[in-house]
């Protein structure tokens, strides 16, 4: 274990991709200077040829990497801000997603794309999205959003090697807070929400950069007796509904915390499955901490009072625990 | 245009065989359509032979080619087998794809045939990404992206070309120009000569008759001689005539003609490039009415074996979609 | 009232827009021809300066729509296929729907874009997409997706007449589907769903495609005796919660018929809203009848295999009303 | 180019007075955002002004402006209030837009500056329609779409140009061409020469010194006279260059340099359009450092009282936001 920050995990993860495979290529707008830091330094290991700045040209960095990955490569596309998901639409929902099953199975797709998420920082309404409903309704495209550093390490190593797109979202910002990392190689498997807490009087289901929060608001919870099962969602699709649904049973009140707007959200998604698959153990409304629909003002504070924060969580649980 | 080649009297009869191929695969797919046998639309490219045939006869199956929703002739040209095409637009299990894709979508990703598409100008970032991984392969094979004049107008032709262009792609650029864009006359959705959007970049660039297989046969000879030489892309804009409707249902959408019946007759007796070349053939004396009729029955006969196959197939299990969906594996 | 086919409805909407406000206008691909019969004959009525074919340049037409819609025009944009959304989704999910909050409320976008949606056609996967989600997620654009000629005509006259964006999804295929539509001038509200029948047993909520379909299960569980409340969303963005509610609190069981591919589908959303807020009247899980997360096969029987249908919605109630 | 009117002794003084006003907004922004005084990040013009004021020194009130994300300059120019820029920019209520914009989104509607943008090239399909608006109004109005070198690399470029050659829109297009497209040097990512992308289309172009107001007064009396005297659209490429970092928290993101200091030095001390200009009026014996001291003292002091009038802002009320994103009225 080595304490590692969010930021070094994501460049250590594609470094550590890249000097396995070398069918691993890397491109994006100003991968080489890395405005995230995340691909700073690729291009001094890897060379122009596998690391390669590109125009901005959303609508064919996105459609490119079915023509590179069909052909035998392992694509990373870097899209900077995930607003930008929306600017190359066409290529993630009508091709990517897509020609796989048009082909009859002829190909795979390893695509990864990683794109930075989330509000809180005045970039306002263009770069302040957390679109992960675009992406989790196309179908033919994995989810994934990592919390820590050691799951973002985990997560982006699995989705490179995954034969199919997979969607790395890394919330925004958080490039230098520091986390445990494990020594060595490790996966963390594509599909699998994690138990980070149990407790039996309250479910709270976070994820990626929801769960810091969702974890203090479990802190808090504790503090006046209240035991909270935490769920790490850390893939939106496939989503684990196993997991999700015996950590919703276990308590039967359910807080999902998501920083998606809530319609269609990921959270409501959560909420739609456990209130089928779930329902004959829930003894409480199932509720939702998302942001409100409403486009991410630049004014810090009114944009702050959209989003999901602790005491948000709190109110909610305690409307239900009470309840 | 720099290379003078001209296809010998074998090679034009292969273009000829092609071509009649794929015109009676559409001849037949337009009755079909008629019959209700193919469960979707089609779009065909009867009259337009010429330039599926003269670009691919320079292709090998390690070259890629990209295609648009008018893409059987692209299909078959590249060497996709016409019994897996019309097993896959009767939505049979036996089908190129599977019966997943159907008209729009056919594809045989193992003779570089990688894609047929839906979405008007999709096939050109595809093909960008293609032409990237064979600059990585490095073993001179190349990517073509046929496109119509319609889709030009999508602005992923504009990015395409100034990737191409930045990092020497093996790309080479049809660009189709039927005329039509949907029901649309070209000069009214599409300003000034298409190509030339193509020389900005750098891109160098040929408009040939392309209802003259031999006058494409030729930019083709300098195109791949451009590309393959890792000169980096080039554009050809072949001028064809949609002779056909947009799609099969045309007729029951579309009330006020966009284009005379003349116009259309004119062009079939014209400029058929079937004809033109038998024509020309004849004229040169380098064939004689037995060989012409020799290729005409083989092409009819390919089609006919195909229509069989694709008749006896059976449509996929109802439930296969998901399977089809991931690959669910790693490296 | 007199019967008229759905595209006429449709058609008969513009007509009488474009007749009232000389502001409003009408572009996109082919809107002369008209591929679908929904804009055809405008041009003979209001000439080329008010009707406009325009070139095959998505991402211009969205985004061209906020500029002529800020200069005082009423703007339609038909996108002909629903997923030419995703083709152009920049112009809606970066610019349109955030416009308004990003000036301080200086303009008003009276924009209403047309798009036809769904599967059933042996279209294959680029040309069946029911992409609510997609628009419903991004905040800013009310998005209405009517079930019969009446409501198609009522809801594109509000939509053209509304100062916001509006998407207004109509039923691919359903053109000749003919339904009675009042006499004279009149609208039907965005924002408010319908309650097109009344029962006790359990609740059906479908929406534009899948009404049919639905109405047809009421039907049917009629016979045996099963009393369905049948809610037609009609607006899926605002989502009309009081109705909704109500109409799963009557009846305490829910099933939500929804072509959207299901995860963060228009179904989930609902089914999220009445897991919150109308849970302790819920007697049975609700249920879901939506399209897998897959792609439209082009072999008729596969596609329909995915699709929502009476016998689907069927099972589901029988589930939940044995429960 | 045909017009060959130059800016008379008093328009260059309020080129210069424009110049000056956006460079001290401008030095004032960079020093805010050092001092954390802005929430959001600022993308700074500086060496850049000569193009928004020679471009916008030729359009009135009732003519539109779409801009970029580096667009205080251009808001300024386009008679933009700078107390409501730095109220914006500060994040609070008396912002030209509530402080909901922020610096990424300045727009004051009713002058004509229908919104910088946080998409890159975002501003193109906008321009469009407004330019279409233009057209449908039929008033002699126009609008203008400044964007960036990298810009042009969006297909949307192509599209627009498109648009607007068929249409004949009253739309001018302008590249501010500073050298850099984020951290890459236009070059790397740029293929040919920017303008001649519109040339395919049959739009006129002109290529300027963009650090010369002069030279872009004089293209865009060129190019206003020709878009208002109903001959269509024009593109305007003036070349210039980034003095300052992409955005002002460059510093802290990149680690090896992209440009080199000597070059930043060079073109600061060599190319300084404000200094250009200085020059040669005092040069053609045309001002004295009297006068010169008026503007710059003016300048100065509307940015002071711009600053002010920012700091004294109250933020908006946390829960605003709802109430912006619908008119919620209809016709
Ligand atoms: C993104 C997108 N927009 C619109 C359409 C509908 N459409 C299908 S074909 C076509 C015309 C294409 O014209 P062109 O590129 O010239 O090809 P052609 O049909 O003439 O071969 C249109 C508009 C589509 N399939 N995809
Ligand atoms: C669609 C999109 N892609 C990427 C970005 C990130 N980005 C912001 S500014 C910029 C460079 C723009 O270069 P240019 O158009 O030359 O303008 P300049 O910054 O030089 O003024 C980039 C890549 C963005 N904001 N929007
Ligand atoms: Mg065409
Ligand atoms: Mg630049």
């Amino acid at each position: 274990m080595a304490r590692t920050r969010f930021i070094q995990a994501i460049n250590d993860a594609l470094r550590e991709e890249m000097e396995r495979d070398e069918k691993v290529i890397l491109f994006g707008e100003d991968v080489e200077a890395s405005i995230f830091g995340d691909t700073r330094g690729l291009i001094d290991i890897f060379g122009s040829r596998r690391v390669r700045n590109t125009p901005i040209s959303e609508n064919t960095l996105t459609g490119m990497t079915v023509g590179t990955a069909a052909s035998g490569y392992r694509v990373v596309l870097h899209l900077m801000f995930a607003n930008f998901v929306y600017t190359g639409m066409d290529g993630i929902a009508n091709q990517m997603a897509r020609a796989r099953l048009m082909s009859g199975g002829q190909i795979d797709l390893p695509i990864t794309i990683i794109a930075s998420y989330g509000g809180g920082r005045a970039n306002a309404a263009q770069h302040s999205d957390t679109p992960f409903s675009a992406v989790m309704n196309v179908g033919g495209v994995h989810v994934v959003a990592p919390s820590n550093p050691a799951d973002a390490k985990g997560l982006l190593k699995s989705a490179i090697r995954s034969n199919d797109p997979v969607i790395f979202f890394e919330p925004g910002g958080r490039g230098g807070e520091q986390g445990e990392v494990p020594d060595g190689e490790y996966l963390t498997p594509i599909g699998k929400a994690a138990v980070v807490r149990e407790g039996t009087d309250l479910t709270l289901i976070g994820m990626g950069s929801t769960m810091r929060m969702t974890l203090e608001a479990a802190d808090k919870l504790a503090e006046s007796g209240i035991e909270c099962e935490v769920v790490d969602v850390r893939t939106m699709a496939p989503l684990d509904e196993d997991t999700l649904c015996k950590a919703a049973e276990r308590t039967g009140r359910v807080v999902i915390v998501d920083e998606s707007r809530d319609r269609c959200s990921a959270a409501s998604q959560i909420s739609a499955i456990l209130a089928d698959k779930a329902f004959e153990h829930l003894k409480a409304p199932i509720k939702r901490v998302t942001t409100p629909n409403v486009s991410f003002p630049y004014a810090p504070a009114s944009e702050k009072y959209l989003l999901p924060n602790t005491d948000k969580i709190l109110a909610a649980a305690t409307e239900i625990v009470r309840n | 245009m720099t290379a003078n080649l001209s296809p010998d009297v074998s090679q034009c009869l292969e273009l000829l065989q092609t071509m009649q191929v794929i015109r009676y695969a559409e001849e037949q797919l337009a009755a079909d359509f008629a019959a209700g046998k193919t469960p979707g639309g089609v779009h065909l490219s009867i009259g337009q032979e010429a330039v599926a045939a003269g670009v691919c006869a320079h292709l090998s199956e390690n070259d890629q080619l990209a295609s648009n929703h008018r893409g059987h002739g692209h299909f078959i040209a590249k060497g996709g087998d016409p019994k897996q095409l019309f097993a896959e637009i009767y939505g049979m299990s036996e089908g190129i794809c599977g019966g997943m894709g159907g008209s729009m979508h056919v594809a045989d990703y193992s003779k570089g045939i990688i894609g047929a598409n839906g979405i008007v100008g999709a096939g050109l970032p595809i093909s960008t990404g293609a032409a990237l991984a064979d600059l990585l392969d490095d073993d001179g094979s190349m990517t073509v992206v046929i496109f119509g004049d319609g889709a030009s107008n999508q602005g992923v032709l504009q990015e395409s070309l100034n990737f191409a262009a930045l990092w020497k792609l093996p790309l080479l650029y049809v660009c189709e120009h039927n005329g039509f864009c949907q029901f649309s006359p070209a000069e009214t959705v599409t300003a000034g000569t298409i190509s030339d959007r193509a020389k900005p970049f750098g891109i160098p660039v040929e408009v040939v008759d392309g209802n003259d297989v031999r006058a494409v046969w030729q930019a083709m000879a300098w195109a791949t001689d451009h590309i393959r030489s890792g000169k980096g892309p080039a554009f050809i804009e072949a001028k064809t005539y949609r002779i056909n409707n947009h799609f099969e249902r045309e007729h029951l959408v579309v009330q006020t003609p966009y284009r005379t019946e003349e116009e259309i007759e004119t062009m079939r007796r014209e400029r058929d490039p079937i004809k033109l070349l038998q024509k020309w053939l004849k004229e040169e004396n380098l064939v004689d009415d037995e060989e012409l009729g020799a290729i005409d029955e083989k092409a009819s006969s390919i089609i006919k074996e195909a229509v069989a196959f694709g008749e006896a197939g059976t449509p996929p299990p109802e439930d296969i979609g998901e399977s089809y969906m991931f690959a669910g594996t790693h490296s």
